[in-house]
C-alpha cells in the first residue's frame, strides 16, 4: 500500500483528520499542500510554541516583541533597532553556498519587513571536524556563500561565532542574524486591512524553487522522468536583494505600504495567510497576476514556491502608481496579485477557477500544538580530575590550545566579508562583541552571538543560562549595555523524550538569566530534528544579543593597551574544566551559573565603562584565563605578566572555563574608584601589561607565551586546514 | 596530451541571475529581439592519460560543476 | 558641487557622500539612467558596491549606463572623475582609465587594512596626502592588470601585494591626472573612530578643485 | 530565432588566476596528468533578427568580452 499524499507531506492522521473540521469539506490538492506546509514544524513551532511562552518578551523599550518579522526596541531620538536571527541549516547541509546566502538574504527580508534597513550581519555556525572532507566543504562553502550575498548586498557582516564538533556532522548548522534601523513610528507590521487595498508582489519571478515541502510536493506528484519540473535548489540573487531594500525603503519611507512582508518558507502561501490572518480580513489572489520564470507551473507550486527574493506589499489603490513606477526605476519586476476582502478567506483563482477558499485563521492560528514529552536525563557526573593526566609542559599545551580550530583565529572568515560597509563599524570582528555606531547618532549598538552547546548538552538549564550570559558578558565587555536578544533554539527530534526535556530546560534557564539582567526576548527562530539516525546536535541554543552605548567613541575593546595597565580579574566565576574546550567534549557537571554574580558583574562593567575606566575588557570563555590573556596580548601588540592562584590544579587555573568572569585592563590611578564601584562583585588584580610575552606565574613556575610563536599558532590553522 | 572542452551551464529552471542582468544590460544597448541569456563556464583542460573524457566528466561531477544547480558537458577538442 | 553616481547595487555612495560633506564639501547623487550630470557638477566619484550584482565582469554592465557619456564629457574637459572600488572597476570598464580589475590572486575576497605608499603626488587628488596611508581594502576583483610603463601608477600596496596586482599597483590614474581609480576606500579612511583619517585629504583636495 | 553560442576565454599570455587555482584544487583531489587549466565564459543567446552571429559579435565587441584580457568567438548552435 502507498502511503497517502498528505502523510508524505508530513502531516498526522490526526492532523489530516481535523482540516474539514475546519474548513467544512475536504481539502483540494493546492489546500493541502498548503495546510501541510504551513502545518510544518518550520511555519507552525508546534512543538515549541508553547515552551516559547515562557521567554520574558517585554520591557520599556521593546516596541514590537515576538510575532512579527523581526522585533525592535527603542534607541532613542525617535529610533529603533530590528533584530532576529534565523535557521538555514538544512538548505546549508544540501548546498552549502547557496544555501547559506539564501539563509542571509532571507533574515535580511525579515527585517526588511519592519520597514528597517539592514545595518548588520552576523553568523552563527557548526559544522562536524575539520578533519571531514565534507565538514570541511560545507564550512567553506557556506562562509563563501554568506560573503557573497552579504557583500553584493551592501551590509556588513560585523559579527559571529563557529565551533567544529563531531556532533554537527551530519546536521551542520548555519544561522544568520540581522540588525536594521527603522523611525520608531514608522516601524511596519505585516497585517492586511482595509477592504479593497491591493497586494502587490514585487521582486524575482516565481519559479519551481523550493527545499522543504515542496519538494515533498513534487517528488509524491511527479513521475521520475518529469525530472526537469523537479523544485530547484534555490539560487542566491543578492543583486535582486539589493535593489529589494533599496527600492521598498524608499517606499516605506514616502509612507507607500500599509503593511509589508517577505516571502519565506512556505512562500506566497505562508506570507499572505499571515497578512490575512494577522488583520482579521479576507485576500483574494490571482495566480495568473503573479510573474512566473517557468511555464506550466500548477497552482500549489505556484503558493508554495520558495522562489527568493520577494516582497508582498500592501498598497492603496490611490498609491499602487507611484508603488509600480518606483519598483519599475528600480528595475525591479512588479505586479498586483490580490485584494483584501472581508470574508477571512484566503481565495486563490487559477486560470479562471477558484482552486483555495479556506479561512486563512485555519493555516495559521488552528494549527496544531504540542507539548514535547518530557523525560530528564540523569544528571552529569562532574569530571574526576585523578583520571585525567595534567599535561607536563603547560607552555606546549597552551600554543597548542590556542591552536584549535575552536579557539583559533577566526581571521579566515571574517576576511572574506566586508565588515567595513556603511561605514560605521567601530569594533571590528576579532574581539568580544561588534560595535556599530547608529547612523546618524552619537549612539552605537554592540553586537553578538553566542552559545555554550557542551554546556547545555550536560545540563540543559544551566547551559540555557550560560548561553545568555556569555553573549551579555561580551555586549558588556565593550561598555554597551544589553538591550535585547533574538535566539535561534537549534535542537534534534522534539519527539524524542530526552530531547523535548532538553528544550524545555534551555528555554527555562535562557528565561532565567534573561530575566535576571531584565532583557527582552524579542524575536526568534527554532530549528528541529538537526539529527541523523547516528547523530544528534548539542542542545543549540544561540543566543543573538544587542546592547546600547550611549557614547559611540567610548567604546572598549579586548586589545591591552599600554605599558603599567593593571590587569584584573573580575567577577565570582571558578575556573572548571566541566565542558571546557581543554576537555574537548561533553564531559562533566559545569556549575550552574549564578544569576545575581552575573548580574551583578554585567551592571558593574557597564557603570565602569560610563565612568571611562576601563582600558581593555575581554571575557573568559573558551580556553579560559590563558587563552583569554593571550587574545587581549596578540589584538595589542604588547604583552603581560600576572600570578595566578594556586589553589587549584595547573591546568585548570589556566584553561578552566565557568562564566561568571572578565579580565579587564585599567589605569593604575583609576583602582580606588573601580573598587569602590564594585559592590559585591570580586576584583583582584593580577599583574600588569608590558613586555612582548604573557607571562604567568603560577606556583612558583613561569609559564611564557611568546607573543611572535603565539600569533603564528593562532593565525595559521584555519588557513591551513582548509587548504 | 589532449584537449577537452567542459561546458557548464545552470540546469533548466534554476534562477540564472547572470543571465538576467546582461539580459537587461544588452537591452538598455538597443539590442533587440533577444528571447534568453544564458551565462555558464567554459573550462579548458589540456590533460595526459589514457580516458581524457572520463577523466574530465569525474572533474566535473567533483568539483568543476554543481549537480545541483548546473548541467556539464565534455568534448574533446581538435 | 560633487557629484557622486548611484548605479543599481552601488553601496558606498552613502559614505562617499559623508566623506565630501565631512570636509565642509557639497555632494549630490547623479542616477545611472540620466543623459546628464546634475547642474553645477565639478567633480565626481564613482563609489563602491556590486553595481549590476558584478555580473559578466564588475563595472562592466554600469559603464555602458547613460551617465557614462557624460562622465566621460565632463573628464575629456578636464573635470576631476574618482573611481573608488567598484567605480575603479567601472572606469577602466569605460576606457577612462587604462587596464583593467582582475579576480585577486586569493580567489577570494579580502576585507582588511593596508599600507598605501602615495606614489605620485602630482595629481589634484594627492597633492595633500602624506608619503602613506592607512586605509581599508575589500573587495573580489581588486588585482589591476595593464601596463605599467604606460600608466600612471599613483597608489601601491606597501611592502607585499596582497591581490596580485601588476606592479603592485593599487590606483592609477588617467595620464591627465584628472581622473583617478583606487580599489582602496578612502571614504573609510575620515573617521578616528573607525580607525583611521588618511583618507581626508583626498577629499579635501577633490572639493577645494 | 537562432541559437547562439559566444565563448569568452582569457587571452593567451594573461594570467588565468581562477584557472590556477582550480587547477591547484583537481591537483589536491588527486587527479594527476594536468598541464593546462583556463576558465572562460559560456554565453547562450537565443536571438531573432537577420543577422544572428553578426549581432552576437557586435555584443561581444560592445559588452561581452573585454579585449584587453579576453578573445571571443561566436558560433551557431544546431
Ligand atoms: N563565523 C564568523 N563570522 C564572523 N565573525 C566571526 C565568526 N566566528 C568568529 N568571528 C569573530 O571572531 C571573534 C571571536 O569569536 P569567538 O571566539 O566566538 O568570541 P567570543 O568567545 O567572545 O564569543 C569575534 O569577534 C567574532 O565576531
Ligand atoms: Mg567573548
Amino acid at each position: 500500500m502507498t502511503t497517502p499524499l498528505y502523510r508524505q507531506l508530513g502531516l498526522t492522521d490526526g492532523e489530516f483528520a481535523h482540516i474539514p473540521t475546519l474548513i467544512g469539506r475536504a481539502p483540494t490538492d493546492a489546500e493541502l499542500a498548503m495546510f501541510s506546509l504551513m502545518w510544518s514544524e518550520h511555519c507552525s513551532y508546534k512543538h515549541s510554541r508553547r515552551l516559547l511562552r515562557r521567554f520574558p518578551t517585554e520591557g520599556p523599550h521593546v516596541l514590537q516583541g515576538p510575532g512579527e518579522n523581526a522585533g525592535a526596541v527603542d534607541v532613542g531620538d525617535g529610533w529603533a533597532i530590528a533584530l532576529k536571527i534565523e535557521s538555514h541549516n538544512h538548505p546549508s547541509a544540501v548546498e552549502p553556498f547557496e544555501g547559506a546566502a539564501t539563509g542571509v538574504g532571507g533574515i535580511v527580508r525579515d527585517i526588511l519587513a519592519l520597514g528597517a534597513r539592514p545595518i548588520a550581519l552576523l553568523d552563527s555556525l557548526r559544522f562536524g571536524s575539520l578533519e571531514s572532507a565534507r565538514s570541511r566543504h560545507l564550512f567553506t562553502r557556506a562562509v563563501a556563500g554568506i560573503g557573497h550575498y552579504g557583500n553584493c548586498i551592501g551590509v556588513p557582516t560585523v559579527g559571529g561565532e563557529v565551533a567544529f564538533d563531531d556532533r554537527y556532522e551530519d546536521s551542520c548548522l548555519v544561522n544568520a542574524m540581522c540588525i536594521g534601523l527603522v523611525r520608531a513610528d514608522g516601524i511596519l507590521r505585516a497585517a492586511a486591512f482595509g477592504e479593497g487595498n491591493l497586494l502587490v508582489l514585487i521582486g524575482n519571478r516565481t519559479g519551481r524553487d523550493g527545499i522543504g515541502g515542496a519538494s515533498i510536493l513534487a517528488s509524491a506528484e511527479l513521475s521520475s522522468d518529469d525530472a526537469d519540473k523537479r523544485p530547484s535548489v534555490q539560487v542566491s540573487d543578492p543583486f535582486t536583494e539589493r535593489k529589494l531594500m533599496d527600492c521598498c525603503l524608499e517606499l516605506a519611507a514616502d509612507s507607500a505600504f500599509l503593511a509589508l512582508q517577505d516571502l519565506g518558507a512556505a512562500g506566497l502561501t505562508s506570507a499572505a495567510c499571515e497578512m490575512a490572518a494577522k488583520g482579521g480580513v479576507g485576500l483574494e489572489i490571482d495566480l495568473d497576476q503573479i510573474p512566473l520564470r517557468e511555464g506550466g507551473m500548477a497552482a500549489a507550486e505556484i503558493l508554495v514556491s520558495e522562489s527568493q527574493e520577494r516582497m508582498l506589499g500592501l498598497v492603496a489603490p490611490e498609491t499602487l502608481d507611484h508603488v509600480l513606477a518606483t519598483c519599475s526605476r528600480w528595475e525591479l519586476d512588479a505586479s498586483v496579485i490580490g485584494t483584501v476582502t472581508t470574508t477571512g478567506n484566503f481565495t486563490a483563482r487559477h486560470h479562471g477557477a477558484i482552486v483555495v477558499d479556506i479561512p486563512a485563521s485555519a493555516l495559521t492560528d488552528d494549527a496544531p500544538a504540542y507539548d514535547v514529552p518530557r523525560t530528564p536525563a540523569s544528571a552529569p557526573t562532574p569530571l574526576e580530575l585523578d583520571h585525567i593526566p595534567a599535561p607536563d609542559d603547560l607552555q606546549a599545551a597552551w600554543a597548542e590550545l590556542l591552536a584549535r580550530p575552536n579557539l583559533a583565529s577566526k581571521r579566515w572568515i571574517y576576511q572574506q566579508y566586508d565588515h567595513l560597509v556603511g561605514a560605521n563599524t567601530i569594533r571590528r570582528p576579532g574581539g568580544d562583541a561588534a560595535v556599530v555606531r547608529i547612523p546618524g547618532m552619537k549612539r552605537a549598538l554592540a553586537i553578538t552571538t553566542d552559545c555554550a552547546e557542551r554546556h547545555c548538552e550536560l545540563d540543559p538549564r544551566g547551559g540555557g543560562r550560560a548561553s545568555v550570559f556569555e553573549a551579555a558578558r561580551n555586549i558588556a565587555c565593550t561598555g554597551a549595555l544589553p538591550l535585547a536578544a533574538s535566539d535561534c533554539l537549534n535542537f534534534a527530534n522534539p519527539e524524542k523524550a530526552s530531547t523535548g526535556w532538553r528544550l524545555a530546560e534551555v528555554i527555562e534557564g535562557m528565561s532565567e538569566a534573561l530575566e535576571a539582567i531584565a532583557v527582552p526576548v524579542v524575536s526568534g527562530n527554532v530549528s528541529l530534528y538537526n539529527e541523523s539516525p547516528e547523530r544528534a546536535i548539542y542542545p543549540t541554543p544561540v543566543v543573538g544579543m544587542i546592547g546600547l552605548l550611549d557614547d559611540a567613541g567610548s567604546s572598549v575593546g579586548h586589545a591591552l593597551a599600554s605599558e603599567g595597565d593593571l590587569v584584573i580579574v573580575l567577577g565570582g566565576g571558578i575556573a572548571r574544566l566541566d565542558a571546557s574546550e581543554w576537555i574537548g567534549a561533553a564531559h562533566g557537571a559545569p556549575a550552574l551559573p549564578n544569576l545575581d554574580g552575573e548580574a551583578a558583574l554585567i551592571g558593574f562593567m557597564v557603570s565602569a565603562a560610563r565612568e571611562g575606566l576601563w582600558c581593555s575588557a575581554h571575557d573568559i570563555s573558551g580556553g579560559g584565563i590563558a587563552i583569554t590573556l593571550a587574545e587581549s596580548a596578540l589584538a595589542g601588540g604588547i604583552g603581560c605578566m600576572v600570578t595566578l592562584p594556586e589553589d587549584r590544579r595547573p591546568d585548570e587555573v589556566l584553561f578552566g572555563e565557568s562564566g561568571e568572569r572578565i579580565v579587564a585592563t585599567c589605569r593604575p590611578t583609576a583602582l580606588a574608584r573601580l573598587t569602590a564601584l564594585a559592590g559585591d562583585v570580586p576584583i583582584t588584580v593580577i599583574g600588569s601589561v608590558g613586555g612582548d610575552s604573557v607571562d604567568v606565574h603560577l606556583g612558583g613556575a613561569t609559564i611564557r607565551l611568546d607573543l611572535e610563536i603565539a600569533r603564528v599558532a593562532y593565525e595559521a590553522t584555519l588557513p591551513e586546514a582548509v587548504a | 596530451m589532449t584537449r577537452v572542452v567542459v561546458t557548464v551551464m545552470p540546469r533548466q529552471g534554476v534562477l540564472d541571475p547572470q543571465g538576467q542582468a546582461v539580459r537587461g544590460a544588452l537591452g538598455r544597448l538597443g539590442f533587440s529581439g533577444i528571447h534568453d541569456v544564458r551565462l555558464g563556464r567554459r573550462i579548458e583542460l589540456e590533460l595526459d592519460g589514457p580516458d581524457p573524457l572520463g577523466t574530465a566528466r569525474e572533474m566535473c561531477e567533483r568539483l568543476l560543476a554543481n549537480a545541483l544547480i548546473e548541467d556539464f558537458t565534455v568534448a574533446i577538442e581538435d | 558641487m560633487v557629484a557622486v553616481v548611484r548605479f543599481p547595487g552601488s553601496l558606498d555612495h552613502e559614505s562617499a557622500v559623508r566623506a565630501v560633506r565631512g570636509v565642509g564639501g557639497e555632494a549630490t547623487y547623479a542616477w545611472h539612467a540620466d543623459p546628464q550630470l546634475p547642474d553645477g557638477t565639478r567633480a565626481v566619484i564613482i563609489p563602491g558596491g556590486f553595481s549590476y550584482g558584478d555580473h559578466l565582469r564588475p563595472g562592466a554592465i554600469a559603464s555602458r549606463s547613460p551617465i557614462m557619456d557624460a562622465v566621460r564629457r565632463h573628464a575629456d574637459a578636464g573635470g576631476l572623475v574618482l573611481g573608488i572600488c567598484n567605480g575603479f572597476q567601472v572606469l577602466c570598464e569605460a576606457g577612462l582609465l587604462p587596464g583593467v580589475l582582475r579576480t585577486n590572486a586569493t580567489t577570494s575576497f579580502v576585507c582588511r587594512q593596508v599600507e598605501l605608499e602615495v606614489l605620485d603626488h602630482d595629481t589634484p587628488f594627492t597633492r595633500e596626502l602624506g608619503a602613506a596611508i592607512s586605509v581599508p581594502i575589500k573587495n573580489h576583483d581588486g588585482a589591476w592588470f595593464g601596463d605599467p610603463h604606460h600608466a600612471r601608477i599613483v597608489f601601491s600596496y606597501g611592502p607585499e601585494n596582497p591581490l596580485g596586482s601588476v606592479a603592485s599597483a593599487a590606483g592609477v590614474a588617467s595620464a591627465r591626472g584628472n581622473v583617478l581609480g583606487l580599489m582602496p576606500h578612502p571614504e573609510e579612511a575620515v573617521d578616528p573612530l573607525l580607525g583611521s583619517t588618511d583618507g581626508l585629504g583626498l577629499f579635501a583636495a577633490l572639493v577645494r578643485a
